[in-house]
């Protein structure tokens, strides 16, 4: 059966830690981190980026648009 | 006496109200005072600062270039107000966040490292009270009385229960400001 | 199954998603998961897919998108408050074949800007009118706005918003779709990806119909403001859902009748 | 009763101010730096308390004509706004003075022109002085240099524009809107009851209908009505200026110089005469009418005026106007919402004395 | 059947209509046949019926009603245009227990004060909005109003007004209707007789209204402007139950919930 | 191609040099005494011809808006009013001046405060030439005292306004508006069809986006700009002063009045004249920038100076500023739409000469 | 059987000659006079006042609100 | 010379237009021209006046106080206007309405009936043609065919079918004026 795997790559030091990208995630990959970034902010990563499916669910709901998204199809 | 103050750092360090407290507090003491704000648009984030004056006599312009203390809480605010403070002046700070430390000798400068405390003490709410500690161990212009007196009628009465906790980091801030030079 | 690492993914043939070239690389200034970047996101995307760059003009408010000039790559004009229809109106008269919309909050769109709004709607002029309702003046730091649900908390409604001395909340998009100037007025939301997709089709559609000249486009969007309301971001897009989706229903409120 | 000892903001001590003073209502638009207003009163909610309506309303343009309504009722009203807010609201000005009406309006001003910044500035004093809407008429002008001024101006305000039946400006700046001081605040004061006879609150058996407009399409008729308003100019021209002047006894220079501005050059009088420079201050309180004569006869005893201003100068034609070449006038501004420190006052006093 | 001569039935005793005395004895400067006049009589005649004269503030526009109060001998405030219902808003909020009215022509209520008419609709201010609707400046002789019919000229639609260009009538009521802060909206017309008694009926509710404090209420009469339209008195009323009726249908638009 | 002779009346004129200038749009809403330029432009509807846009807006603040959002395109573009509905549009005109737009702005002065007349006035005066907005900026002000000027100063106010990218504004009244006289047309000159590089029309690939804004939330910066705007009036001051003299060589008095007023004075001079009085006038033809210089010299030469104004006195206060004490200056007004005759004028000028 | 008669009182000096009223009348009582009054209107006038039927049509659609009715019920 | 004249009567008698066509004429003829109404708002019935100047150098001031000739159309108009006649200076009158005729000594009296002659003419709308026709007898300034010409500039195409009927009331006018003193 083909799948899909994705990888998202997000621009912390621009991400405001909103956590909207999170709470949209269908596979829950994402997280804020516990660190912040230069702004102070606990800044969204990808913390389990195996699970991702490269929706990009969290890219189109991000108000910043800092997350990039790839997706390859997997047999 | 006139002490002439600027606070300086991030919106949301609590760098408005710590100065608010330090005028209201001086105020019940009996002395003139002024609290000018540089105020931006209402959005987090950016940065904030205060001109605190502390006097005995009627205060002119409450707008000052150069200062008798600074309080600087962030590497932006210690780049732009190092060079104001007043030669025989004084200098406190977080050293949290700061990469370029203060660097000039005419002045004493003071670490804090109230941030850490802070987070330490699992009280972030009061981390300017801690820096307020800090700066009345240095200059004990405010007595800790009247700087509690001015928490009580600046915080609402549901919040009246903190009190203690604010004492409390009053008396860290004293006890942990260092002098660097 | 393979084990697939990220290496392998990330590749330029494996893009799934890259924020459009029109939005500029300036940090916004808006709050932590303000919809307003959002919108701006998905507006810049379109802009980029219909090729409009080089025939857009674009109309910032007074308002928290004010700024909107630093982060759109296109010309923009920016009015005073309430009159962004006034200029769209001129500048669409003056350059016909333009693509022209204006970006206005509640504030400006539904308060000082209501004359405005609706003779521009009602003269149906061929112009996109974009219209961010969060319920708030986001900008001047959380006062009430025409919008504002009732029994909302403001900072000039602290006991929240009375009826009786304040009013209802004013539901713009279904008067100007009464009016005959208006061709396609909607109402939707950025708080979902799916809704983001959404949002995106009606701009599409918009920009359609404005190159048929078939009068005024209205793309109403209920959106958060964290910091007015005094939540999180996501706090505050859950009590958009629950408070603001019931008073304000998302979906098309008018649409061309050939369509 | 006693006076009441708090630290406040400038905004947030007119607003209460204006409750204490039996204000009847506020009608108001948000604007930064002067938002706290209508905040304060609807967080007090005065109409619980005293009466006083506190509305906020869909524009400044609809604020200032619910000012024009409420005076014409007899009422204590007032607006306030700043500086784009109050170019929308000159037309309605312009009716209330036509009409003759007594209200307040409250200018916190901001960098201009435009939307311009949020910052503190100087430049609406032509807008106020002289008359930003059309047709020949004036505001009274106040200028507070103190939180405490702000509070007091307000019932000064309320007195004057009911003396006259003329609209009444505070002409403030995000400074003084923004910062805090002490401020002894007066008790509260019973709102008004009395029923005024020129107001419009309903036509008794027992007099004449009584109407507000400023309209009057005899052209002869206007110009005895326009000689009337230039003789309540007149007439305030001479008994309602007032200012303060700072150490002129000996000054060989004047700063002249309101508000914000006037508080800097306070500082700048101290540090010019550690350095031996004779200077003074003349601080206009009313900004109109203008404190002519004082300058006129100071201009014989000094040297030199200097006009120190958050503009690009505009008060001092006024100055110029008042010692009519008497003595050398000249102009220090600094614009866009920045403000002069004292230091940089004194060394331009220097170049202004070098000639 | 005896003969009756005219001086036996002119006596106090069988009189059968007098124009109120609220209705001053100034000549009205309107043009002849206008229904402003027609509307202000009725006005009168409510005003002296409720014994309302001593609790009255009217509010005139800037229009040519504007002289409104040489006619009606009540406490009057002249409102600069369009802005009537703001100092309404005042009136009334200043003075609960005062009938407060505002009176304004289409070019007053539906153009420049369009913000204010639907603003102080939505608060529900509980004032009685009276709107003369002749589809053109009067005053200012004869400019297209937003309320001028399509085709229909004006010194400023010298070829009929054109709907790709100058948008369509504006029907005012309607959208008013809309807001909840209305409770009453109807519209009437004073070219026959019955129409001006049914204004009058309609007048006489909206003081109940007001006294009951149920929100605003908002009257809207068709009316001529003869000058306006460059038509005899007699041709005017005919042109507009021809073409202004169809249009602007007389008759009540919302009432009251329970009434 | 020849001019063409008309009879005219300077609304009229004015609307039909518009559309011979080459105008893009005109943006408006009916006030007396102005009407006639919208209504000449629907009536000759330009749009089918020229192409240029003619809209009734619903009202001023929407009109004058358009002519910010027409502007930002770089169109010729303008409005029109009288005073109430400039007094509206004050707000718009400090956009248009913060964000250093083009346009036209034409003012049609009637007797105020408030509704007050329609009948001509000069009472604007100070809101024309001070800046009736916020903020530290000033319209390049053209005042014509014929039907002829009012055609000819609409193709000089676009290039005006074009040149140093600031509003400019026509200061006319109901004398001039309404009355008709000869007038010389213009050949129909084709409109622009360039792009100027700063406008808002749409960003190729080959510039940066072109931004039109008057906000600046830096006051660092915004101080920078208003310094840009003061240089720029100050280079108008140095290079558009316009003035005509009249019997200037001998005078021993001086009239100094614009438009109407300046009319009657031309009249006055030949009364007095005839009386042996040796008066002239100075004319200005741009109030703002206002002919100081001129003034200042014949200051020198004058033994006083009469400003004549349908207004309670407000150029005057320019007059004062030019001559700074040199030469006794006074004025003399009618208000209110009541204009002064040549024999009151030359009454007055006799009580001056008297002291 | 009882009848009703109604006169009017017009005062001409104030009329306008709209001929409002004239078209109102359900009896055809009015009409414009040929001479004008001192405004230089054609003012109306009780042309037949034996048909008046004092119904106060004419008076209620008066723009100028100068026509004064009576009636009287005539057995 | 300056001919400066004021005409004066109920809006609708066509004061404004009769200007108008004299200004019209006077620039065909090579004059300088001014034409300046008083205007009121736009409503019937009101009372109307326009200074006319027709002369052969520039003119100064449109507005006056005192005329070479007044045309004065009703009583209100006599009222306000007859004593602005300049000594030795000319006053034509209709005398349609007038109740208390003019009583000036020092000046030319002429009466025109022109309201009577357009009602028997059953030309009400050249009522003011034939007080033109009157003034041009009185001060023969205007050419009759420059006043036609005059006539064709300000009425629309349509109805120029009407020139004729104008041409009529000016002659008629020429013949029936009367001096009266
Ligand atoms: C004439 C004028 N009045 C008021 C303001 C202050 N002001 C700036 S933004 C704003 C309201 C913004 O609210 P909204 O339109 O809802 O936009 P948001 O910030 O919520 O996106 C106001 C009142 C102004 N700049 N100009
Ligand atoms: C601010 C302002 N703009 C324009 C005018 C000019 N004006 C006077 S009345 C009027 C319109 C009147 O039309 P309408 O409201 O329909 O009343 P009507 O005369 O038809 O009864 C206008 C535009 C004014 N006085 N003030
Ligand atoms: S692309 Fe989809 S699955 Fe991957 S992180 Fe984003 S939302 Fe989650
Ligand atoms: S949505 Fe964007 S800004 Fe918000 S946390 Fe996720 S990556 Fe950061
Ligand atoms: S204040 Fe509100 S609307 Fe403005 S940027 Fe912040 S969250 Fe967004
Ligand atoms: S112009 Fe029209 S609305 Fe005005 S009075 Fe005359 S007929 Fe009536
Ligand atoms: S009362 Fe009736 S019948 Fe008599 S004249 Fe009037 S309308 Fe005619
Ligand atoms: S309706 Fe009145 S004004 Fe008109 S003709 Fe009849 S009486 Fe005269
Ligand atoms: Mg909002
Ligand atoms: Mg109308």
């Amino acid at each position: 059966m083909a799948k899909i795997k994705g990888a998202v790559i997000i621009d912390t030091e621009r991400c405001k830690g909103c956590e909207v990208c999170v709470v949209t995630c269908p596979t829950q990959t994402l997280a804020l981190a516990v660190e912040v970034n230069g702004k102070g902010y606990h800044y969204s990563y990808a913390a389990f980026p195996e699970t991702c499916i490269g929706c990009a669910n969290c890219a189109v709901v991000c108000p910043d648009g800092v997350i990039t998204v790839y997706k390859l199809k997997v047999e | 006496m006139t002490e002439e103050i600027i606070i300086a750092g991030f919106g949301g360090q609590g760098v408005l109200s710590m100065g608010k407290i330090m005028a209201y507090s001086a105020m019940m003491q009996g002395m003139e005072v002024s609290w000018m704000p540089s105020y931006g648009p209402e959005m987090r984030g950016g940065t904030a600062n205060v001109n605190v004056i502390l006097s005995d006599e009627r205060i002119s312009s409450p707008i000052l270039r150069n200062f008798d203390t600074a309080i600087i809480l962030n590497q932006q605010s210690m780049d732009k107000f190092e060079q104001s403070v007043k030669p025989g002046g004084t200098l406190i700070y977080d050293g949290n966040g700061i990469t370029r430390h203060p660097e000039r000798k005419d002045i004493d400068i003071y670490r804090i490292e109230a941030a850490e405390e802070a987070s330490a003490m699992k009280m972030q709410k009061v981390f300017n009270m801690i820096v307020l500690g800090g700066f009345m161990k240095v200059k004990p212009i405010l007595k800790t009385e009247y700087v509690i007196k001015g928490l009580k009628k600046s915080l609402p009465e549901r919040y009246h229960n903190l009190i203690p906790m604010n004492e409390e980091a009053i008396k860290r801030g004293m006890e942990i400001i260092q002098k660097v030079n | 199954m393979t084990e697939v690492k990220a290496k392998d993914i990330v590749k330029p043939e494996n893009l799934a998603y890259k924020k459009s070239k029109i939005l500029t690389d300036n940090v916004m200034h808006y709050c932590p998961g303000c919809g307003h970047g959002t919108v701006h996101r998905v507006l810049a995307e379109v802009i980029e897919e219909e090729d409009l760059q080089s025939k857009t003009v674009g109309i910032s408010p007074v308002g928290c998108s004010v700024l909107m000039y630093n982060y759109l790559d296109i010309d923009i004009q920016e009015a005073a408050h309430g009159r962004a229809p006034a200029l769209a109106t001129a500048v669409k008269r003056l350059l016909p074949d333009r693509f022209v919309f204006t970006y206005q909050g509640d504030g400006d769109l539904a308060a000082i800007g209501t004359a405005e709004t609706i003779h521009t709607c009602n003269r149906g002029e061929n112009i996109l009118m974009i219209f961010i309702n969060n319920g708030i003046y986001g900008m001047t730091g959380g006062q009430m706005a025409p919008t504002t649900l009732i029994g909302m908390k403001s900072s000039t409604s602290p006991y929240g918003r009375d009826v009786a001395t304040m009013g209802s909340p004013i539901k713009m998009a279904d008067i100007v779709a009464l009016l005959p100037g208006t061709c396609y007025v909607t109402r939707q939301s950025v708080n979902t990806a799916a809704g983001v997709r959404k949002l995106k089709k009606a701009l599409k559609k918009a920009v359609e119909y404005q190159r048929d000249k078939r009068g005024t486009c209205f793309i109403e969007i209920v959106s958060n403001c964290p910091s007015g309301w005094k939540m999180t971001p996501v706090e505050s897009n859950k009590w958009m859902e629950e408070n603001m989706f019931p008073f304000y229903p998302l979906g098309d409120i008018k649409v061309p009748k050939d369509s | 009763m006693e006076k009441e000892l708090k630290l406040m903001k400038g905004n947030e001590a007119l607003a209460e101010a204006a409750i204490r003073a039996g204000a009847d209502g506020y009608f108001g638009y948000p604007i930064t730096p002067q938002s706290e207003i209508l905040e304060y009163l609807t967080e007090a909610n005065p109409q619980a308390t005293t009466g006083m309506v506190v509305l906020q309303a869909e524009s400044e343009v609809a604020a200032i004509n619910m000012v024009y309504g409420g005076a014409a009722c007899g009422k204590k009203v007032m607006t306030s706004s700043s500086s784009p807010g109050i170019s929308l609201k000159q037309e309605g000005i312009t009716y209330i003075a036509g009409a003759e009406l007594p209200c307040l309006i409250v200018n916190v001003v901001r960098g201009g022109p435009g939307l311009g910044t949020i910052q503190p500035a100087q430049s609406d004093y032509f807008q106020a002085t002289k008359g930003g809407g059309h047709g020949d008429y004036h505001l009274l002008v106040l200028a507070p240099a103190s939180v405490q001024e702000m509070a007091d101006f307000v019932e000064l305000s309320f007195d004057l524009a009911f003396k006259y039946r003329n609209p009444v400006m505070i002409l403030s700046d995000g400074a003084i809107g923004q910062m805090m001081e002490k401020v002894y605040l007066k008790p509260q004061k019973k709102r008004s009851e009395e029923i005024l006879p020129w107001a419009t609150t309903g036509k008794p058996a027992t007099r004449e209908r009584n109407i507000i407009t400023s309209l009057d399409l005899d052209p002869e008729r206007q110009e005895k009505f326009n000689l009337k308003l230039v003789a309540k100019y007149r007439e305030m021209a001479e008994k309602e200026v007032r200012f303060e002047e700072f150490q002129t006894d000996d000054a060989e220079y004047l700063f002249v110089a309101y508000g914000t501005s006037a508080r800097i050059c306070q500082k700048a009088i101290q540090l010019a005469r550690a350095q031996g420079i004779k200077v003074g201050l003349l601080r206009p309180i009313t900004l109109f009418p203008f404190p002519k004569k004082r300058l006129n006869e100071l201009g014989s005893k000094v040297k030199g005026m200097l006009a120190v201003e958050m503009s690009a100068g505009q008060m001092v034609e006024d100055v110029m106007l008042s010692v009519n070449g008497k003595t050398r006038v000249s102009h220090y501004g600094r614009m866009g919402g920045m403000i002069a420190t004292p230091e940089e006052v004194v060394e331009n006093l220097k170049i202004f004395i070098k000639g």
